[in-house]
């Protein structure tokens, strides 16, 4: 289905409840799109996202829609144009800031947790700065040390910002809707791999899923996995397999958002199955699921019958070489090993 | 004096009353910072008072307003009443930004100012951002971002300067030099020390005008102003003036710089100077030692507005960090939460 | 004791096992005094750290001592001092940065976690890149929003980067050397209230403390608090004041390094308390301490009596009021409490 | 060609067979790329190689040299033997890197090439930094530091450049002006398209060669070179060129350029130039052939080394991270480890 097929079929069939095929990417287009129609206030900027039709294609075509006033092209320079976001979001504008890849925020880190973040508490509330980011984390195309990382933590523990991670076009779509209208900062962080995850995005151009929703994709009663971006592909994989394999039910908790974190979603899951494993895709030390960790043992005390285990991609720079970077990511086998070692049926990770 | 000449003379008269308005906001604020009814950093900007007037004077009422962390005069002069400005450096609720942004972060949105920023040439690329909403709003309107020489070493400087080039934004640059930047005299720091200079780099006008001469940053300004409004041309303006004080209270200001140095500076100060030409456009000694009075009245009525004030309620710790709405958001973060978020995010923290 | 007089009684009583008494401050000018005298490789550059005798005093006297070659004031342009001495180290020199606060290095985020962290491992170990660069945390003096931060778990969650944070003196000044000998980036994060705490420093030009290993300052059976920086100093003040008032001993296991993490005395102490509390000054949520909760819930499943409990600076860009400040920070009330909690003595926090 | 009147013949055959090299090495890392033998992101140079080799050559023994991400010319130029600039390609243990840096990442510290990196501008506080190694080891060389005219814009570029300039250190910036950072033309990002200009804002040289004239590019490169050499005069040198192929293998570069643009480009082929150079000169087709011949036995040499060549093995995924001696710090991080420290970190990790 080609992006405008999808728009059109939007269109059609605006009826709550209608769903279109779509991948990851042209979900978010179609998020795009729609906002775009909906409030001339939004505009998009950022690398490439006019007449190289996005770096990663998300945005292609909207320059021919839209125009360059809309859809603007930014030169080479994060730091310039995430903060020219946020003093347009002061005004009252709804940028949506394309960042080429996570990598690339860490240039623009200052205006990001040292400004947007700060805006609404250090101003008293006086001004606000409903600015979206989105950026896609995470590794797996040999792209090496300096392009493969996902510090989703960072932003995650910035007080005055929100930060969603979307595993699915569904999500994908309603989250990116959910942060243009919201009021505060938003980053959004997509994944490179999962832009061509498929499946069904609602139509309705009023559907958005609410910030700070945890999704349970998968039910079970052994062992939830926790996870969210691309992690909860691998988890929902890993479950089918050890369904198969060892009969095992895993209920995966997809986090959808980070901050905030929604705690009592995955509480909830953990007290029914008493194990539980978090997955990420960055690194764990200090990662998403130290606090997952953090939290879990908190919350579920005495209902933990095992230490809660995590799994990220493995403490080193990301290597080039094929083999040496399918060992360091959280692949299935590994999410698999961790999973059967958490449910006491395997080694201990 | 040109101003007085020009206009009628009120205006002189009032841009005067606002130059002495900073001084002695500045000089009670220090004795407030000793006393340690004022925290955090406290920078002050006498010797700097004819830049942060006549700057401003050049706005119009719709025009933004963006600077750095020496923000007290340019906030003063932009019409933040004194009362708000010392209250919010005595970190109380009537402070203009509820006492919770403090000296360094004075903003009056309604009069267009958005702030008071701390981390080196970081606002610049907000002024940027501003600008650009300006220009997507089709409102026909500047925006005038100040900085200090330090700051134009920054890589954010260099970006906002392209962006804006590229884009065409109604931008001016103001860069305020006062010799240093901390304890780094400017030729220490920028390989080209004639900062204005640097704005051929984006094919952008750039020109140096003395800040001490009120006249002179009025009509710099008002031109490059201009520009930007009418024709989204970009711009640099330095301001070469001189900070009497050390960089902050806490610094006595003396490492870096001779006794003779500031005295020489002292004996030019820009307000004796208007004074002056004000008496030699007529007006009389006694009407601006009034001014003066009226100022110094206005100072201790902000003082004592200020101590009364009440201090934010610990109850809303969080408040403005998050629109409203967003307490439905947080709430599934309640459980298990180990420090109390919900005190200190919910209930307080959404502006109610 | 002046710096001078320190300088010279390390001088004079140099035999192993000789101190002297120093603040913080002072040990850490000792420090680079020593290792800018025993290896000419080594050179300090900063904003301020020559002609203004450094923001915080850290290198004053340093210029007159050892010129303005080796003790060398920066423009301000961060990302591009604190690359420089990225270059300078890969080609073996021995550059000490001083960052003028932790806040001001969030704009040369990428030259530390994208350029210095990755040198090892992405070059295949073929260049080394031995740099040191030292910045205080910290709150608490009113600073407000953008001065007042403590994001120490971002760079202790770098593969490819050390990270140590002394919490007295004598570690002020034994890290620091360690940290100018590795030849590894490290990260020595300091506090700008630690500044003026005075201690007992070895006085020996060759003393140094081991990157890697926690310290036990206060020994205890009835609770441990871990922390590291100068929530140390509150840790032992409340395991002080809940002494007298509760008649509970509580040990403190001050981290000293948190990129290694010494998880072995943590956990050593924990299976001997049965209940811990971690402290730190920046964020809880995705922070240090949810690293060690994550990390101790693990290692001593078995051996808790209650969760592992956390307490840091309210979740909320800080604020300027000095009232709101003082609530917001971890301080000593606050730990009291969470102590008294963890130990099922008090209201839970 | 002048290098060939001036020098002996064979100079200006090896800057040839250099050229051909990189040509010929590229195309097939092309193929390779096509048949999944290399991954990643891969750039290529191709019709930049007279930048490439004649930059290059204007470096002495000891010089240094940094570049972006599109390193393959200038690690070749620089003697990065094919077989291991292949097998870094392939991500084999023979690789310049070890198989950890892939094509954006080689390197070659023994003659002097401290990488291949992929931040944009990322590299340029790093060659600054060791032109202040240099100086601090009082050795008379200069670095070359590589970046794209797309790279201009960021801050890191501001930031280098003034910081070199205060402290006059021994670096020239070869800015390789190929007309367009991905799709973005360089007028379009860039507030002066003349980039060399910008060198003024720092007071410091700039000019503007022909990138694929090589003996322009010889002369202003040992030019500049000597100055930061023997006056530690840092300059800025653009080269104009252009890219045949896309931003990188993935892009067929066509979006935003015309099939003219490039055709038109591709028929001033910088290594056709200096064939008609050569061969004007007094060289003989054989002889030139030959050396296409070599180069191309090279190149399947290379291919072949780098199939035959081992995978980095998997134990040692954390290798060259730390430094020997690390271990024992890391010690302590064991117990407790939820993944696997204890693998990925002590027993390979220590470059064992
Ligand atoms: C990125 C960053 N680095 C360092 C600082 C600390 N600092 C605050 S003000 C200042 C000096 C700025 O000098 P200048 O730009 O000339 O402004 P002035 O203080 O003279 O008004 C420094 C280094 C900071 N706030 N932000
Ligand atoms: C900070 C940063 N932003 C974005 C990118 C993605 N990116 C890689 S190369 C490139 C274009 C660079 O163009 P130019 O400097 O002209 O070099 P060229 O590719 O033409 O050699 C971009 C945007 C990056 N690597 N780093
Ligand atoms: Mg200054
Ligand atoms: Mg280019």
């Amino acid at each position: 289905m080609t992006p405008a097929a999808v728009a059109e079929a939007a269109e059609a069939g605006a009826d709550a409840g209608d769903v279109a095929v779509a991948n990851y990417r042209e979900a978010l287009r179609m998020a795009l799109r729609e906002e775009l129609t909906r409030d001339e206030r939004v505009f998009v900027m950022g690398e490439e996202v006019g007449v190289f039709d996005g770096a990663y294609k998300v945005t292609a075509g909207l320059l021919d829609e839209f125009g360059a006033d809309r859809i603007r092209d930014t030169p080479i320079s994060e730091e310039g144009f995430v903060g020219a976001g946020v003093g347009a979001a002061m005004l009252g504008e709804r940028p949506v800031v394309e960042v080429m890849t996570l990598n690339f925020l860490i240039v623009a880190m200052d205006q990001v947790v040292n400004h947007a973040a700060k805006i609404g508490a250090m101003f008293g509330g006086e001004v606000r700065c409903p600015l979206v980011i989105r950026t896609p984390n995470g590794a797996g195309n040999q792209l090496t040390a300096q392009h493969s990382q996902s510090m989703d933590g960072w932003f995650a523990g910035t007080p005055g910002l929100k930060v969603v991670a979307p595993a699915n076009p569904a999500d994908a779509k309603g989250l990116l809707k959910a942060a243009i209208r919201d009021d505060d900062p938003v980053l959004v962080i997509e994944n490179l791999r999962a832009y061509t995850l498929k499946g069904e995005v609602p139509t309705d151009p009023e559907h958005v899923v609410e910030i700070g929703r945890a999704a349970i994709p998968r039910s079970g009663s052994d062992l939830t996995i926790v996870s969210h971006g691309y992690a909860t592909t691998r988890a929902l994989a890993v479950a089918d397999r050890l369904a198969e394999s060892h009969e095992v039910e895993i209920e995966v908790v997809d986090l959808r958002s980070l901050r905030p974190l929604d705690v009592e979603t995955v509480a909830a899951s953990v007290v029914r199955t008493h194990r539980v494993l978090c997955v990420e895709e960055g690194w764990p030390s200090y990662g998403v699921t130290a606090e997952l960790a953090a939290r879990i043992q908190r919350a579920c005390f005495d209902d933990l019958d095992a230490p809660v285990e995590r799994v990220g991609m493995a403490e080193v720079p990301l290597p080039y070489a094929k083999n040496l970077e399918t060992a360091a990511l959280p692949n299935e086998d590994r999410v698999a090993a961790a999973a059967l070692a958490t449910l006491g049926l395997g080694p201990a990770a | 004096m040109q101003v007085l000449q020009e206009e009628r003379a009120a205006v002189g008269i009032d841009l005067y009353r606002q130059m002495v308005l900073i001084r002695e906001f500045e000089t009670e604020a220090e004795s407030q910072y000793k006393a340690a009814h004022i925290g955090g950093y406290c920078h002050l900007s006498s010797g700097q008072e004819a830049t942060n007037v006549g700057t401003v004077h050049a706005l119009e009422a719709d025009d933004l307003l963006v600077t750095g962390y020496r923000c007290h005069g340019f906030a003063l002069a932009r019409g933040v009443p004194a009362r708000a400005a010392m209250a919010e450096l005595f970190g109380r609720e009537g402070g203009c930004a509820n006492g919770r942004g403090g000296s360094m972060h004075l903003l009056d949105v309604e009069r267009g100012f958005y702030g008071g920023w701390g981390i080196v040439a970081g606002q610049l690329p907000i002024a940027t951002g501003l600008a650009l909403g300006l220009v997507r709003q089709d409102r026909p309107q500047a925006v005038l971002c100040e900085l200090g020489e330090g700051a134009v070493n920054m890589g954010a400087w260099h970006e906002s300067l392209n962006l804006a080039a590229v884009w065409r934004l109604p931008v001016v640059f103001l860069v305020v030099n006062n010799g240093y930047g901390m304890g780094t005299a400017v030729d220490r720091a920028s390989a080209e020390p004639d900062v204005f200079r640097r704005a051929e780099s984006y094919r952008m006008p750039g020109e140096r005008v003395d800040g001490d001469d009120l006249d002179a940053v009025i009509e710099a300004s008002e031109r490059l102003l201009s520009a930007a409004r009418q024709d989204r041309q970009p711009a640099v303006l330095e301001a070469v003036t001189y900070r009497f004080r050390g960089h902050s209270v806490a610094d006595a200001g003396l490492a870096y710089r001779t006794r003779e140095e500031i005295a020489e500076r002292e004996a030019r100060d820009p307000i004796s100077r208007v004074r002056e030409q004000l008496i030699a456009a007529g007006a009389s000694e006694e009407e601006l030692d009034a001014v003066v009075a009226e100022v110094e009245a206005e100072v201790a009525d902000a003082v004592a507005y200020a101590e009364a004030d009440a201090e934010p309620p610990v109850a809303e710790l969080a408040a403005g960090m998050h629109a409203a709405g967003s307490d439905a958001q947080f709430e599934r973060m309640r459980p298990g939460s180990p420090f109390g978020e919900r005190e200190l995010i919910f209930d307080a923290g959404l502006g109610r």
